[in-house]
This record gives structure tokens, C-alpha cells and sequence, in this order.
């Protein structure tokens, strides 16, 4: 029984393959660049050859992400929100706050004790982009993007930066490096900036009990972890695979939709 | 099915920022004259009374880029108010010949003054409604603003609006009263015949031709719609309050429609619907007008009626229409809708009914978010152990 | 005598060499990067091998621009703006209006004959970071700077990309992406919305003929050629708009040593 | 007394009347008065003065959050109830406060519960949406009074009466809410404080017209019109203003300047980045620019064009009431402004817009085209917020002042030039 979850977003295409007691087997990774379809096919087959299996073996499969409904085929399509919950879910089952940092959205998620979505909540219009604001950053300051991360928790002295809108905040970073500031104390008042407009989306969906867990991209920074660990005055469950979590979660769901058929008599 | 026919003729028309239907009804009507009305409410019955075009300015739906108006209201001005600038600044309100502005918010008023800037002998009126509606003193105020906003018209008309006059138009905007509450009615009883969307280009139809037309349109539309069949799936029923001013895109609607989701209720275009009851036709128009403001006005966020909470009154709809969930859209940067909006947030809370909260803005193109919400709303619903009322289940989203 | 010009943008950095009677002797320029001293003295170097000549041929260097007072080998600096309005009237000596349309901000300027600025505009919060939102939607399209100067605005049919927040017309960009619409018509769509910005901040200066176009972003036909059409006016514009800033700070140095 | 002395003694005698006011709101000797809440736009503390209230103003507690520099941290509580991005961020600050985890208690004071809510309608419709949340919050009556805006220059006969009748049917509420008779005498002494301090106050902002200006109209401005928001009515700020009025003559004869050397006059429009104050006020004095007249400081207290006194008492209260800055129409407003350009011979305009503040910012795009492009005054535009520091970008702001100066240096040197050849 093997099943399939892909999440074609609008920067990276994600797709695993997941055995029946949902380990991954095969994964498959393509930067979407402009072309959603091709870049979901070709990750797809990355996964299918890393597990050699051929197309039929796969029992189901469910797309997500922002270019679901171009991946074509027989595929069942559920939102980012649902895939990334029942990922992070599987991962930390004591997560009750979600948080996922997207290329261009993000969301807060308060989860119910079946990991299912009580409540949910995406940044308002001025605050979408955070994720690809800390790309542009990594370009600006010349760093590799991984690299951002560890450098900001060497920070001394923060620079402010104005979290309301990621442009406004680059005119401000670009106006630290002109009076020299290092950049470890820059990317370090940008993660807290960052951090501080994520926070205020969670605490719209809080709740006191349970986990507090980051999915997607961002979670591989460990500055910006650090700044929402912080203004939550509360430890973050982080998961190795984190940039791949949307892509579990969509696979996991294919096989809740198939346990579900099995139950209800009707076969696949 | 010859009700889509009907509104799909509606939309091609609504679309047109150039409102051609002003120069339709100048035709017929040599010498008429046209007033603009800033949203939400005017006493249209005076301007009908003086044998002149009532238009209710809509904003531009987004076919006019505003970059005339950036020049002059910043970029934390709704919509309507920098769209009825650029229409006014790039010609498309040539055919009006004056516009009045009522005491809405800040931006009506400001725009009224940097109106008067722009082009001094273009007639722009500003009337000030009370917010005090328990003040003694109230109703000799607002009787006197309605007679300083007659005789106004009547200068700008060349006609005196006579009591005959004004009465007609009185009668004329009870029927549409009536007419329209009968349609919201209709949606409200038969969503799968009659989409929040497509009842909205139906009240939209009325916004640049005169009221005997308007009430034409919509009773052909009950007509039509007696024996129209299941045209829209509804798997969520659910009532949208806060786009009482600037009118949000058909296609927002759509987009939430697409999803299963039927608005069986809206305060869309609430100046149309301004009276809760009929207006009485005996005594002095004038001070029935003035008294009906006091007394007789639907809630809305932009008059002072302190008996009656938004959350209150959001909670009666809901309990009245048996809905399953609140709808809390309101115009991007609207400060009267967000300040209410706290408060209908809490009071669902309260009752655990679902609510999504969304922003809309006139030069919107893409919904893919307002979609994306819906989707992850139904999905979450489907998958929770069984979708109740009580107050663990009730799913939220909001942009 | 040998004036020179250093514009360190917060993209590229420019240099510019001129004589006394203010001839065009070399000019230089180089990606900004992190570090603003080190592109300032690689855009130097470049400049100096173009004109032939040494760094101590040099009478006086201005600076303008990101980190100008932190520039060793400058005497003086001045503000962009200042810079901008003195170099308009370089190559169009008629010009009135200027719009400079750099990598974070755009300013829209009215000058006198003499290039002294009499009224001046920056965009709004929210509609800043132009040269920076062309780079990002350059990024989303695996194309770069250069590819967009190949567009032809007049022959696309451009897509509504909204003018208010470039965040926002990301998001929109991303959407057309994924509609499978053609890359041609949304550069359309995008270069008229920030044409539409432009015309904008002219309009609050007041246009009076000639209007210019300057700054990196003014490289770009399609824009410019946008511009013309959302003005309906003609915009003078041309392939060395980036450097107008730099020849400002030189012409300003020549004028400053002028006087003593 | 030496001219350092008197310094001393106005600094002093500003903060010890803030910090006396908050030390009275919650001192135990006065715990049996009655709270009002009141807007500081036609806001008429004297009035509810004589019931022996104590005087809340939201707005004021939102300044001094933005000052004591925990705006952010009230703004965040605030958005936690539910307001979101959009909305006025004194709005978010004093809900935050009150409402939010601190429950009123600020570093520079404990707020006390409101027992009545009155929102003087003048200028901004965000008043009745504050006020109602509140009411709504500590469960107390609400109360309006509704201030036409103005369609003249004056208030109208209707729009007089309808704003007098209003205050007059306040007295049973007042009465029965604070315990208190209503005494038309006392009405009427406190009445005549307030047109003392009024008359003090239009004396002290004269000193702006000469050369160089003793006195900031802006950046010292906004911290001594205080006492014209909390103390109004009362002989300590007509004593206040004495004593600002005898150091401003001490400045003069030291021909003094808040900025060292003057080289710019100025006219602010709008009101000051409160979080961000001192570093918005150096990029000025840098360029040794003094505001010597502002528009701002007329919002807290009318006090041009009033045509009632003391002795019609609601009168004069109905006419404090509509007067406010905030209710001036467009036009008004720039004639006022183009008058004291040319009364106080200033080289330029500076119009600071707040994303917050509807009645600040709306008209003052317009405002700008108008002054700069057919005055012919120079006229900067600069745009961040009242109480949210994140809105305030310091280096767009820093790029366009040193612009804006640099441009005027550049064309005072030039005409000085002319002039020479």
C-alpha cells in the first residue's frame, strides 16, 4: 500500500511517497519557477525512480499547495492548511498551534485533540511574503539562505526593522548596511520583526493547552525559530523534514480517503 | 433559463465605469439633470421629487486603474473613495451634474472638500445626519438640513419640488422597498435558485436608472425566478454582514459561492434598504422623512444606536435565518465595518458559529485566497468527528 | 581639470568622469552587493581605465546616494534627489520633469533650467521598492533585468497587475503563472502598473514639458514606453538613464569648484 | 528670576501637572468621584469639571503609552481582542491598556474604570466606535454629543442650537451619575479660567512671529498644549501659561532659539509620530528648522473664531465644542494655513499625514499639490503613524527631510547670489 502526497508551491515542488506505516520511501524535489505542471511531473517521477516502483502501484494520491489543480490525473485536492495540520500533526501529536511560513502565505492553525482544524488564520494583505522577503534578504546581505538562520543567534545588538511590510522592511535593511551594521544584528531584528507579525496571527487562533509547532520552509531558520520562541515566551517543535511536512500531510490524507472508503464498503 | 438571460444582461451593463445609462436617461429626459449619491444612504425621494436622476455612485469595479486619485487621497483610503475621485478627475461622471456626500465616515467628507478644490462650480453638497437619535433637538436639526438639501436641488433643477412630487417618489421607493425585501426573501427561502451574487446585480441594476425601471427589473426577476429550477449547490448556508458601503467584487461572491457556500443573507448596498418599515404618506413629507431617520433606520455601522450592539444584531439574523455560520467581509481599510467586526468575532465565539473574515478591495483581480479560506473552511468541517453546533466543532478562517 | 561623480544605488553603483567644460571622459558601474565602499571603488576603477587616467588626475569627487559620507576618496556629498535634477538636463537640456525610478524608491521631480529642484515627490509607504519588485518578479520568471529590456510593451496584451502594493502584485503574478498565462503580457501588465505609479507622482509635481525618465528601471523601454501611453505626454528616455544620477554629482562638483 | 531658572521651573511645573493628574485619578481621597470619559476634539472637561468627575481621555493615555515606549506591547494586546491591522492604532494602545492583561495599569498611572462615556462626536467618527467598545467593556451608559461638521467657517444657527441642546440635556445624566447638583455659577468661573488660559494660550503662540522664534510651536507645542486637554478650566493652566508667556520673554531678550541657530521657518501640519518623537524632532533641529506655527496644537482646544464667552455659558460650550481643528472643512483649513505662512514669513510647509487618523490625513495630499505647486510655498510630505513605531521608516523619512533641506539651502544660497551680482 503505498500512497503519494505532492505540494507544487509557488517556490519548490515537493513530492513523497509514503509506505503503509506512513514512513517516507521516495521523495521528489523541483524548484516550480514559473511552471507548476512540469516541475509536480518531474518531481514526481524523482520520487516514483527513488523507490522504483511504476505509477500504478500507488494506491492514492492528493496534491496541495498553490498549484494543485494543474497537477492533472485521478488526484483528490485539498488546501495547504489541512495538508501541513495532518503532517505536523502526525509528526508532533501534541501540536495544538500550528504555524506555517509559506513563500508568499502564511497561516496560523489552532488544532482540536483529533489534529483536525479548528481554527485557522492567514496574514492579512500586508503581511503575505514572508517567505520569499527572506530569500531576498539572504541575496541582499550575500549569505546563503541556510546560513541566515545560525548567523542571527550571534546578534548583539538588533537593528530595528519595521515589520509592517516586507518592502518597507528592505528600504530599512539596506539603510543598516549603509551605517555599517553587521549583518547577524540585521537578519536578527528581521527574524524578531517576522516573528512579531506571525505572533500577532497566532494569537487570534490561541489556545493555552498543547504544542506549539512551525511547518515549511522557514522552520530550517534557526534565527527566526529563536525570535518566535521568544515573543511566544514558548518552546517550537521543529521537524527535520519541515519542508517537506505539506507533502506528508497530503499523502497521509490519500490514505485517511482510502481507510475511509475501505470502512464505508466502497472499494477504491 | 431565462433569469440567467436577465442578469447576465445586468452584469455586461454594470461593468461599464462610464455609467452610459446617465446619457440613456438625458435623451429622454431633455434638460434632466443627474446627482451623484456617495454611499450609503441619501433621501433619493427628494432628488426623484425634483425631476432629476438620482445615481448611486458604485466605484468603478475595478476597470478604471486609480492612479489619478493617488495623486490626491493616499493609499489607506478605501476603494470607493479614491474610485469616485478618479472617475470624476478622468471624465467618466461628465454626465453628472452634481454630487452630494452624506455623513458617512472621514473620507466622504474629505472627499467633499477636495472635490470643492478640484472644480469650484461643480456642485458638491455634504449633509450632515445626527448621531444623537435621542436628542430632543434632533429632529428640528435634520428637518432643517433636509430643507437646506430641497432647496438646493431646487436651485440646481430649476423645478420646485412639490408636495405631489414628493409624494409620488415616496410611493415610487416604498414599492421598491417592498420589492426588494421580497427578493432577499426569496434568497433567503431558495438559495439554490437564487444566488447572494446574482441578487446583488439585481439590486446593482438600480443603481444609475430611476426607480420606476429598477422596480420593472426586479419584478420581472420574481417573476422569472417562480418557476426557475436548482441552478447553485449549497453545502454551507451562511449570512455576510460589513459591505454595507463600498460594494465588494460580484467575483468575490462568486469565488465563496463556487465552494458551495450560499450567503442567504447581506447588508450589500444597505442604502437601498435604509427604512425598516414603510414610510408613512400623511402629513409633512419633510418631517416624516426626519422622524423615520430617528426612529425607523435599519442598523448599520455608521449610526450611533447604542441599544442595539453589532453583536446583538448579528446574532438575531443569524437565529432568524437559521444560518450555519457568519460571513464578516468588510472593504480594505473601512474603519466603521472593522470596529464592528471585533465584536461579531466574539459573539460567534460565544455561540460557536463558524466565521470567516475576509477584506475586499475595489481593484481586485485575484481571489485565490478568498477561495483557498473557503476550501480549507469545508474541508476542516467534512473531516471534524461530527459537524454540530456545539462549541468544540465550529471551524474559523479569516484572511 | 577632472570632476567625478559616485551614485552608489542600492542595486548598482555608478561613476562617471568629466573634464572642465564637462565632456564625458569615462564611466564605470558595478553590482552594489553588501558592501557599498568596496562597489564604490570597483565603479572608481572601471571609470578611471575608460578615461585613461589615475585617481590623482582627479580635482574633486562627489558622492550621492547609500553610505555617501562613508566614502574615503569623495570630498563631498549631496542628496539623490539633488543629483538627479543637476544630471536631468545633461542630455535634455528642456527637461522640467523628472521622474527617477531606481531600486527602492521612485521620486518624481520638477527642476528649472539650471537643474535646481523646485518641487519634489517620493512615492508613497506602500508603493516603494520599484527596481527591487522588478528583480523579485524577474526571480519568479527565471529571467533576469536584462530579458525584460527585449519586451515590446505595444505588442503585449497586458494583464491587470495591481498598482497598490508590490507584495501584492507578486501574488498576482503568481496567479497569472499558474493560469498559464504568457510571460509577455504579464511583463505588460507589470510595466504599466508601475508606469501608473510614476504617473502618479508626476501628477503631484505638476507636469511641465519635457518630462525624463531616469534611474535603472528607466533602461526598460517597456516602462517607459508604458509611461509615455498612461501619460499620454512623451517621455525622453535612453539606455544611459542609470547614469544620470552619477553625471548629477559630477556636474555639482564642477559647479561647486567653480565658484571658489 | 535668571532666564535657566524659569527653564527650569515651566519643564518642571509640565511634568509635575501630568504626573499630579494621573496621581489624582487614582488617589484614595477621590475615590468616591465619579469617572467620565471623554475625546480631546471639542472635548468639554470643564463642564463635567463641576460635577467633581474625574477626567479620563483615551487619546491621552494612548500618548503616553506611545511615550513611556510600550505602545507596541499594548498595540499587540489590543490586536489579540480582535482589531485588526487596519485600524487606528490609539484605538488598539487604550483598549489594550484597559482591556487587554495590564487592566488599566500603565507606568505612568492606574486608569480607572469609566462610570460614564461621553463621546463629543467632533471630527472623528472613529470617537463613537472607541467609546461604544468601551462602554461596552466596563458595562457603563454612553452618552453623545453630536457635533455637526462644519459646513462654514462658523457654526450655523441649527447646527448652534442642535450642539447647545445636546450639553443641556446632559446635566440630568451628569447629575444622577456623579451625585452632583448642577451649579451654574461654578459653570460659569470655571468658564472664565478657560477663557483665561484660552486667551494665554493664542498670546503664547504670537511669540512663533518673531525672529528668531523662542519657541517650537510643534515640537514644545504638543507637550504645552497638555494642560489644555486635562487641566482646562482651572488656575493652575492659567498660572502655567503665565509662567510659559514670562519665559518666552526671557528667550526673546536671549534672543534664544529651541534649535540653537534658526535658518528655517516652518509651518507643521498634522499630528507628531509619538513613539518616534525624539528622532523625528533631531532631523530638524539638525537642519537648525523650527516649527514657528502648527495646526495640531488647535486640535485639543478651540480657540480662534470663538463667537460665545462666559456669560452664555452653553453657548460658549457649544461653540468649544464644534470649533476643533478636527471639524474644519478642506477649504477652511488651507486659508488658515496659507495665513499663518504668510503672518509668520515661514520658508515652508511640512505635512506630516498618520496612517491612523482619518481627520489628519484625509485632504492633506491635496493640501501639499496646493501649497507646493500654486502657493508656491515649498511643502513636504511625509507619511508614518501616531502610536505604532512599525509604521515609521525612519530612512525614507531621514532620505526626504534632508532632500527637502538641501533643495532650499541650495535655493536660498542662489538667490543670495542674485542678489549679490
Amino acid at each position: 500500500m503505498y500512497t503519494c502526497g505532492i505540494d507544487v508551491g509557488s517556490r519548490s515542488t515537493k513530492v513523497v511517497i509514503l509506505d503503509e506505516d506512513s514512513t517516507v520511501r521516495g521523495r521528489g524535489w523541483r524548484l516550480t519557477g514559473g511552471k507548476p505542471a512540469d516541475a509536480a511531473h518531474e518531481a514526481y517521477n524523482e520520487a516514483l525512480a527513488a523507490v522504483r516502483l511504476s505509477q500504478g502501484s500507488i494506491d492514492a494520491t492528493v496534491a496541495t499547495g498553490y498549484g494543485r489543480r494543474l497537477v492533472g490525473g485521478d488526484v483528490e485536492q485539498y488546501t495547504a492548511v489541512t495538508c501541513h495540520s495532518a503532517g505536523i500533526y502526525h509528526a508532533f501529536p501534541n501540536t495544538r498551534k500550528l504555524i506555517d511560513i509559506g513563500a508568499v502565505r502564511s497561516a496560523a492553525v489552532k488544532l482540536n485533540d483529533h489534529g483536525q482544524v479548528h481554527r485557522f488564520r492567514f496574514n492579512d494583505r500586508c503581511g503575505a511574503g514572508l517567505g520569499r522577503f527572506l530569500e531576498r534578504l539572504a541575496e541582499t546581505l550575500e549569505i546563503p539562505l541556510e546560513e541566515l538562520g545560525q548567523l542571527a543567534l550571534f546578534s548583539r545588538d538588533p537593528q530595528e526593522v519595521p515589520g509592517i511590510c516586507s518592502v518597507l522592511a528592505e528600504t530599512e535593511v539596506l539603510n543598516h548596511i549603509t551605517r555599517g551594521k553587521k549583518p547577524a544584528d540585521i537578519i536578527r531584528g528581521v527574524s524578531e520583526a517576522l516573528a512579531e507579525r506571525v505572533a500577532s496571527m497566532l494569537r487570534q487562533v490561541w489556545t493555552d493547552d498543547g504544542e506549539i509547532s512551525l511547518s515549511g520552509g522557514t522552520a530550517k531558520n534557526a534565527g527566526m525559530v529563536h525570535a518566535l520562541e521568544e515573543v511566544l515566551g514558548k518552546p517550537i517543535n521543529i521537524h527535520h523534514d519541515s519542508e517537506f511536512m505539506g507533502a506528508i500531510g497530503a499523502a497521509l490524507i490519500a490514505r485517511e480517503t482510502i481507510d475511509k472508503k475501505l470502512k464505508t464498503g466502497t472499494s477504491a | 433559463m431565462p433569469i440567467a438571460r436577465l442578469i447576465e444582461s445586468i452584469r455586461q451593463k454594470v461593468d461599464d465605469p462610464s455609467y452610459p445609462e446617465i446619457a440613456e436617461w438625458k435623451a429622454s429626459h431633455p434638460g434632466g439633470k443627474a446627482i451623484g449619491c456617495f454611499p450609503v444612504y441619501i433621501p433619493a425621494e427628494l432628488i426623484h421629487a425634483a425631476g432629476m436622476l438620482p445615481v448611486q455612485i458604485a466605484g468603478a469595479m475595478g476597470n478604471v486603474k486609480l492612479d489619478e486619485a493617488d495623486g490626491y487621497l493616499q493609499s489607506s483610503v478605501c476603494s470607493v473613495g479614491r474610485s469616485t475621485l478618479e472617475l470624476k478627475i478622468d471624465g467618466h461622471f461628465s454626465g453628472l451634474d452634481g454630487m452630494i456626500f452624506p455623513s458617512v465616515c472621514e473620507i466622504s467628507r474629505g472627499l467633499s472638500g477636495v472635490l470643492k478644490r478640484y472644480d469650484p462650480d461643480f456642485p458638491v453638497i455634504y449633509i450632515h445626519y445626527p448621531q444623537n437619535l435621542k436628542s430632543a433637538y434632533a429632529k428640528d436639526y435634520l428637518v432643517n438640513e433636509l430643507n437646506r438639501l430641497k432647496s438646493v436641488l431646487e436651485n440646481l433643477s430649476g423645478n420646485k419640488i412639490t408636495d405631489e412630487a414628493l409624494l409620488d417618489a415616496f410611493k415610487l421607493y416604498n414599492e421598491r422597498s417592498e420589492l426588494l425585501s421580497e427578493l432577499a426573501q426569496f434568497q433567503l427561502d431558495h438559495p439554490e435558485r437564487l444566488s447572494a451574487s446574482e441578487s446583488y446585480l439585481l439590486r446593482l441594476a438600480g443603481v444609475v436608472v430611476p426607480a420606476e425601471r429598477h422596480n420593472a427589473i426586479i419584478e420581472e426577476a420574481l417573476k422569472l425566478l417562480k418557476d426557475s429550477g436548482d441552478r447553485h449547490p449549497v453545502r454551507l448556508r451562511m449570512v455576510l454582514t460589513g459591505a454595507f458601503c463600498e460594494r465588494p467584487p460580484v467575483e468575490m461572491l462568486e469565488t465563496i459561492e463556487a465552494e458551495g457556500v450560499a450567503i442567504i443573507h447581506d447588508d450589500i448596498l444597505l442604502g437601498q434598504r435604509w427604512w425598516v418599515e414603510k414610510l408613512p404618506l400623511e402629513g409633512d413629507l419633510i418631517s416624516i422623512l426626519a422622524e423615520n431617520y430617528l426612529h425607523n433606520t435599519v442598523i448599520n455601522p455608521v449610526v450611533f444606536q447604542p441599544e442595539s450592539t453589532p453583536c446583538n444584531h448579528t446574532l438575531d439574523i443569524v437565529e432568524r435565518t437559521k444560518a450555519d455560520g457568519v460571513i464578516i467581509a468588510s472593504a480594505k481599510s473601512c474603519h466603521p465595518a472593522h470596529h464592528d467586526s471585533h465584536c461579531i468575532v466574539r459573539i460567534c465565539e460565544e455561540h460557536g458559529f463558524p466565521f470567516v473574515r475576509l477584506e475586499f478591495e475595489e481593484d481586485q483581480r485575484v481571489f485565490e485566497s478568498t477561495r483557498v479560506l473557503f476550501e480549507a473552511l469545508l474541508e476542516a468541517r467534512e473531516r471534524l468527528p461530527i459537524a454540530g453546533t456545539d462549541k468544540g466543532n465550529n471551524v474559523v478562517g479569516s484572511t | 581639470m577632472l570632476a567625478c561623480g559616485i551614485d552608489i544605488g542600492s542595486a548598482q553603483t555608478k561613476c562617471v568622469i568629466m573634464d572642465g567644460n564637462a565632456i564625458l571622459q569615462g564611466r564605470g558601474i558595478v553590482h552594489t552587493g553588501a558592501n557599498q565602499q568596496r562597489a564604490a571603488r570597483h565603479a572608481l576603477k572601471a571609470a578611471l581605465r575608460e578615461a585613461g587616467v589615475e585617481e590623482y588626475d582627479l580635482s574633486i569627487t562627489l558622492s550621492t546616494g547609500y553610505g555617501r559620507h562613508s566614502i574615503p576618496f569623495s570630498q563631498k556629498s549631496e542628496t539623490v534627489t539633488i543629483c538627479h535634477a543637476r544630471g536631468s538636463i545633461y542630455r535634455y537640456p528642456e527637461t522640467r520633469t523628472v521622474l527617477d525610478a531606481g531600486g527602492q524608491e521612485m521620486t518624481a521631480i520638477r527642476v528649472d533650467a539650471e537643474g535646481n529642484v523646485l518641487d519634489f515627490a517620493m512615492n508613497d509607504k506602500c508603493t516603494a521598492g520599484t527596481g527591487r519588485f522588478l528583480e523579485s518578479i524577474a526571480d519568479l520568471l527565471n529571467m533576469s533585468m536584462k530579458d525584460f529590456r527585449g519586451i515590446k510593451y505595444h505588442e503585449t496584451d497586458p494583464l491587470f497587475v495591481s498598482n497598490a502594493c508590490s507584495v501584492f502584485a507578486e501574488q498576482e503574478v503568481i496567479n497569472y503563472l499558474e493560469g498559464g498565462k504568457e510571460v509577455e503580457d504579464i511583463l505588460g501588465g507589470v510595466f504599466e502598473g508601475i508606469a501608473e505609479r510614476g504617473a502618479s507622482l508626476l501628477r503631484r509635481v505638476g507636469l511641465e514639458d519635457e518630462i525624463t525618465f531616469t534611474g535603472g528601471v528607466s533602461h526598460i523601454s517597456g516602462v517607459s514606453s508604458a509611461l509615455e501611453l498612461v501619460l499620454e505626454h512623451k517621455v525622453n528616455s535612453g539606455i544611459d538613464g542609470v547614469y544620470v544620477g552619477a553625471l548629477g554629482a559630477a556636474l555639482l562638483a564642477l559647479d561647486q569648484s567653480k565658484h571658489r | 528670576m535668571k532666564a535657566a531658572q524659569i527653564e527650569d521651573r515651566a519643564r518642571m511645573m509640565s511634568r509635575l501637572l501630568v504626573e499630579r493628574y494621573y496621581r489624582e485619578l487614582d488617589a484614595p481621597e477621590f475615590s468616591d468621584r465619579k469617572v467620565v470619559y471623554l475625546f480631546t476634539s471639542g472635548g468639554i472637561g470643564e463642564f463635567f469639571r463641576t460635577f467633581n468627575f474625574r477626567i479620563v481621555l483615551p487619546e491621552i493615555n494612548a500618548v503616553h503609552c506611545a511615550r513611556a515606549k510600550i505602545s507596541r506591547e499594548m498595540i499587540r494586546y489590543g490586536e489579540a481582542l480582535g482589531h485588526i491591522n487596519e485600524m487606528c492604532t490609539y484605538v488598539k494602545s487604550d483598549l489594550g491598556l484597559m482591556v487587554g492583561p495590564p487592566k488599566g495599569n500603565a507606568p505612568f498611572g492606574k486608569i480607572p474604570p469609566p462610570d460614564l462615556v461621553v463621546i463629543n462626536h467632533c471630527g472623528c467618527s472613529t470617537y463613537i466606535k472607541w467609546g461604544e467598545a468601551l462602554a461596552r467593556e466596563f458595562n457603563c451608559p454612553v452618552q453623545i454629543i453630536d457635533v455637526p461638521f462644519l459646513s462654514e467657517d462658523r457654526p450655523t444657527e441649527s447646527e448652534h442650537k442642535y450642539v447647545k441642546g445636546q450639553i443641556e440635556e446632559l446635566i440630568p445624566v451628569c447629575e444622577e451619575v456623579s451625585g452632583t447638583r448642577f451649579d451654574p455659577d461654578r459653570l460659569q468661573d470655571v468658564l472664565k479660567l478657560t477663557e483665561e488660559a484660552i486667551s494665554l494660550w493664542l498670546k503664547l503662540l504670537q511669540y512663533g512671529k518673531k525672529r528668531p522664534s523662542p519657541f517650537d510651536s510643534y515640537f514644545e507645542g504638543v507637550v504645552y498644549m497638555a494642560p489644555m486637554t486635562i487641566w482646562r478650566g482651572t488656575s493652575e493652566a492659567v498660572e502655567y501659561y503665565e509662567l510659559l508667556i514670562e519665559q518666552m520673554e526671557q528667550r526673546l531678550a536671549a534672543s534664544y532659539s529651541p534649535v540653537g541657530e534658526e535658518r528655517f521657518r516652518l509651518v507643521f501640519e498634522g499630528s507628531p509620530p509619538w513613539p518616534t518623537f525624539t528622532r523625528f524632532k533631531t532631523m530638524f533641529e539638525r537642519w537648525g528648522a523650527v516649527a514657528v506655527a502648527s495646526t495640531y496644537i488647535r486640535v485639543v482646544c478651540a480657540c480662534e473664531g470663538l463667537t460665545w464667552g462666559p456669560d452664555n455659558p452653553m453657548d460658549y460650550l457649544a461653540d468649544l465644542a464644534a470649533q476643533s481643528f478636527y471639524n474644519w472643512n478642506h477649504l477652511k483649513k488651507i486659508n488658515f494655513i496659507e495665513n499663518l505662512a504668510k503672518d509668520y514669513e515661514v520658508d515652508g510647509i511640512v505635512a506630516h499625514s498618520v496612517r491612523s487618523c482619518r481627520p489628519i490625513s484625509i485632504g492633506q495630499l491635496d493640501l501639499r499639490k496646493y501649497f507646493a505647486t500654486e502657493a508656491g510655498i515649498p511643502t513636504l510630505f511625509l507619511d508614518s503613524d501616531i502610536a505604532d513605531p512599525r509604521f515609521f521608516s525612519s530612512s525614507q523619512i531621514r532620505k526626504r527631510v534632508n532632500t527637502f533641506f538641501e533643495a532650499l539651502d541650495k535655493r536660498r544660497k542662489r538667490a543670495a547670489e542674485v542678489k549679490k551680482a
